[in-house]
């Protein structure tokens, strides 16, 4: 989508204070096939997996994802269709299984599949998307091959007379971000490391914020300072406790590493790669009724533990 | 105009033209009273956003500066100046809102300086927000009070652009917010011919005639041939408005 | 300084963790004549004026001072010869009294001394200081006389091929900022909108952050989602209670709308303007022995009565 | 070598490397060993941030990733992961360091594509941050697992930029970053030689000949004339090491 077009979005949307609360199956349906989608958190934190979870259920296709570090999510994404290309930095599963199998066969069998940049470079795509510019300067990535690969333009400062690089903005058109909490109009506090969803949720031309816990509007009246993502940004709300698992969610749970471990050893044991992801996805995505049944396929015992393991004020 | 002040019916106009639902970028004064008023009367879910970080504050004792803490009372956050006036530029600002000033036929603001700019008769205070918002807002209303010294041919310095020497002349500048849409006087309601892009009246308040609109215009100000009269402020607007402002600091008689 | 030599300012110095308090006085020897400085707080919210007080008192010279809107400390640093040339948004005092005698005297006698840009352009302009980058594209200014007057470059994307303005960076010698709350480290929390400090304190060579409280370095541990400065970016603390008075601190206490109208009116009616501010700072700002004897100038009635006023969760 | 592992002798040789007060940006692993540990023995006052947003954080468990709660555990702020690596490109960070890669001649890292990027022979996972690190970093020590297919003469894409073609390549091109420093594998010390920026022993550990450390580089490796011997790793060093991973996650026996 053009810049003006994405600018054009915003323009029209209804911006102000209104009930935003919905299901997640509602909330979903904001993402079109093909759609360019900005997903939250980095890596296995605060990743959006319950709104993805979803999202596979719906059997969305060929959409183009950006985050800035991929895991195990990546692969869910992929193996399921609903992933066309993943935009990031760093793409594989957790830190002790190795590379992950599921993005080297579709990476390697089509490299358009994985569009790689610098970390900063993609949080830049994202940030002058947020700020309504069409690109930003930047000294990363000068002189490396992803400048070449990212078919990146050089820049002289006509004040300063420096080199640099410039980095398209990009405006996705939905954006999925988990806060641990927020109120009916959307107005989100995310805890911990914002990552780069304060900057996906302006980029963005709709937001679908999942949250751990919706608060009353007056809690955040009474703590303005903590909200990151303002109302204005979001057009759907969905209350998702253990709305991250089993990747974690700062100061209320940690990942489930045990459970994480089941399908990174699994997989990495497995001979048919595809075919051991396609079974994970049919047991936990499409078999349970709702997210409460997918969690309880993990059982009580993980998330009281996880839980136990999050608190961040621990003795 | 026995039973209101020329504030108070600008106020009023202002807060009829905002639409429930809608962003809105508001200066201290006569403009954050027609937001307020709006929010009372017809438009809850309307949110006001203050450059120095207010967002959708509940406002209290009015703030003399939309830049205090009075100005993010109750505010659901607090973001930096930047992001605020980011926020403008991304298209988020449904409208700018903009206090009285100097204006040309073309809807350009000056805030900076009379005279020459190597040697000012009088340096005013300067933009603030003023350019921004007039650069980036989808759309502008101006309250103004009405008088020849501030309806110009041509601004002395464009401080804020309007449709600049009109005609295609914003577009082709790269501007991407819509430009001031209406303008509010105590005499009537401007707006701006689509091609030309100049002030044209299109509204006169009740007792207001098009004589007295044209001798307090420092140009020749064509008139819409469907010039309306406007609808006079309701008792029940009133009542809420006086409420707003109880110690009569922006509502008093005269000029604003 | 250009870009490059910004950089290495950052480069070279210490900015680990070391106990950084030391007196206001010490703290202010950073500047020198004739440095850019950049001022924390927004017209007269959260302005850092005991370290401006003491500036003045210590007659630093010809400084070209950032300020995205200048209030009353404006007439101060005009008169007192602390301020060559602002660099802001808007100057005036406060909205009662009127245009700012002070700022016309100078600014129409010389114009020079007043470099006015938009607000976003200015905040841009310390972004891009922040940011490492020599310059950043905006929509704001484009097509009015201020993009002529500061001298800005149009530039064309190369991607969207959008008309747009570059603003470019800057990176003021020092910045003096005023927080809440910060640790022996530089560590600042600012309560309620930061205005433009975070931008400041990163884009800054050094940075001198006055505070109304010290807290242990636990604290800024307990809380560290308040925290927006960091402590490597500071190089001296200053604990300094009522630091902005009588300007007003978000949380701690509102203006002193009195004594300010005391100035503004004063000023007002005076016929020799110069001479007014010339015996105000005489009696406030070189008299005193000490901040402390500054305060008490005001009285204890007006400090109790702006911190009433100035409570955030007051019924 | 008999009383510690090739990766405890290196992370001792990182901790040694760094100095106090000094920022850095290190990767899990070794690295954050390095760094955690020059804390403990000589560094009070280095500060350790991740991009993920952690600013010198208080580790207890150690993070299997730096992108995890582990890694902000006691962090000072929680900034945004464009901010963090902002503070890279303004000069905030005195080292970055990144652990083991493919790494060429003139110190540019690869971790993105085995074989060519069309037809990928292996598709390794991607910079994460260490582009930026590369590229923006004050100075850059690696450490890495020293074989021959990992030291080669040219990597197959440039993900993380050393010193590009050499010379003075990395400089024309407009980086700021110092490039890398060093490189501390388990054979020795390796720095590049300021005219051709190219990869020199200037260490090697005690134990270790030179014929060794050739035979385990994928290219002609010039040796420093003034070659020395690094002293070993005391037992202090070792024990305090130890109590750092005491599960010997990373500090097991073997490559790393």
């Amino acid at each position: 989508m053009s810049y003006r077009d994405s600018r054009q979005a915003i323009v029209e949307k209804n911006k102000g204070l209104r009930d935003k609360q919905t299901t997640l199956e509602e909330a979903v349906t904001m993402v079109q096939d093909g759609d360019h989608v900005a997903v939250g958190g980095l890596q296995y934190t605060r990743t959006p997996v319950g709104a993805l979870w979803e999202i596979i259920r719906q059997k969305r296709q060929n959409l183009t994802i950006y985050k800035p570090l991929m895991s195990f999510e990546g692969d869910w994404l992929f193996v399921s269709g609903v992933m066309g290309k993943a935009v990031t930095s760093w793409f594989s599963g957790g830190v002790t299984w190795g590379v992950s199998k599921i993005m080297r066969t579709f990476a390697e069998n089509d490299p358009s599949t994985f569009d790689e940049l610098s970390l900063l470079g993609l949080s830049l795509r994202l940030k002058a998307g947020a700020m309504g510019i069409p690109c930003i300067p930047t000294k990363s990535m000068l002189g490396s091959d992803l400048e070449k690969t990212a078919g990146l333009k050089r820049f002289t400062c006509p004040y300063s007379g420096e080199e640099l690089l410039l980095v398209p903005a990009v405006n996705p058109d939905v954006a999925i971000i988990h806060s641990q909490v927020a109120d009916k109009y959307g107005n989100g506090q995310i805890f911990g490391p914002p990552c780069l969803d304060i900057e996906s949720a302006k980029a963005a031309n709709k937001v679908i914020l999942t949250t751990e816990q919706i608060v009353d509007n007056e809690h955040i009246r009474d703590t303005p300072n903590s909200t990151n993502i303002p109302f204005f940004c979001v057009d759907a709300v969905v209350e998702l406790p253990f709305g991250c698992y089993p990747h974690e969610c700062y100061g209320r749970y940690e990942p489930a590493y045990e459970k994480l471990g089941e399908y990174g050893q699994g997989l990495l044991e497995a001979t048919d790669k595809i075919g051991f992801v396609k079974e994970y996805l049919e047991k936990y995505f499409y078999q349970p009724e709702n997210f409460e049944e997918y969690l309880s396929l993990f059982g009580v015992k993980s998330l009281l533990e996880t839980t136990r393991l999050g608190r961040i004020w621990k003795p | 105009m026995s039973s209101y002040t020329p504030a108070e019916l600008c106020v009023i106009m202002g807060s009829r033209a905002l639409k429930d639902g809608q962003i809105v970028f508001a200066g201290a004064g006569l403009p954050l009273l027609s937001a307020i008023h709006a929010q009372k009367m017809h438009a809850p879910g309307l949110a006001i956003l203050f450059e120095v970080g207010g967002v959708a504050p509940r406002i209290g004792s009015l703030p003399r500066s939309t830049n205090e803490a009075r100005s993010v009372r109750r505010s659901m956050a607090t973001p930096a100046t930047v992001d605020m006036m980011l926020y403008l530029q991304r298209g988020f600002v449904d409208v700018g809102f903009l206090g009285g000033a100097q204006i040309d036929r073309h809807g350009n603001i000056n805030s900076s300086v009379v005279g020459p700019l190597e040697k000012p008769k009088v340096r005013l205070p300067g933009s603030g927000g003023a350019n921004d918002i007039a650069s980036s807002a989808n759309r502008v209303f101006i309250i103004s009070y009405h008088e020849k010294r501030r309806f110009v041919e041509k601004v002395d310095f464009v401080t804020s652009p309007g449709f600049l020497d009109g005609g295609q002349a914003r577009e082709e500048t790269g501007l991407l917010g819509g430009g001031v849409e209406r303008v509010i006087t105590n005499l009537g309601i401007l707006e701006f011919d689509s091609q030309t892009r100049s002030m044209t009246l299109v509204a006169v308040h009740p007792g207001v005639t098009q004589q007295e609109v044209h001798e307090k215009t420092g140009f020749e100000l064509p008139v819409s041939d469907a010039l309306e009269e406007t609808t006079p402020p309701s008792e029940e607007e009133l009542t809420a408005l006086r409420g707003l402002d109880p110690e009569r600091k922006y509502l008093k008689e005269g000029d604003f």
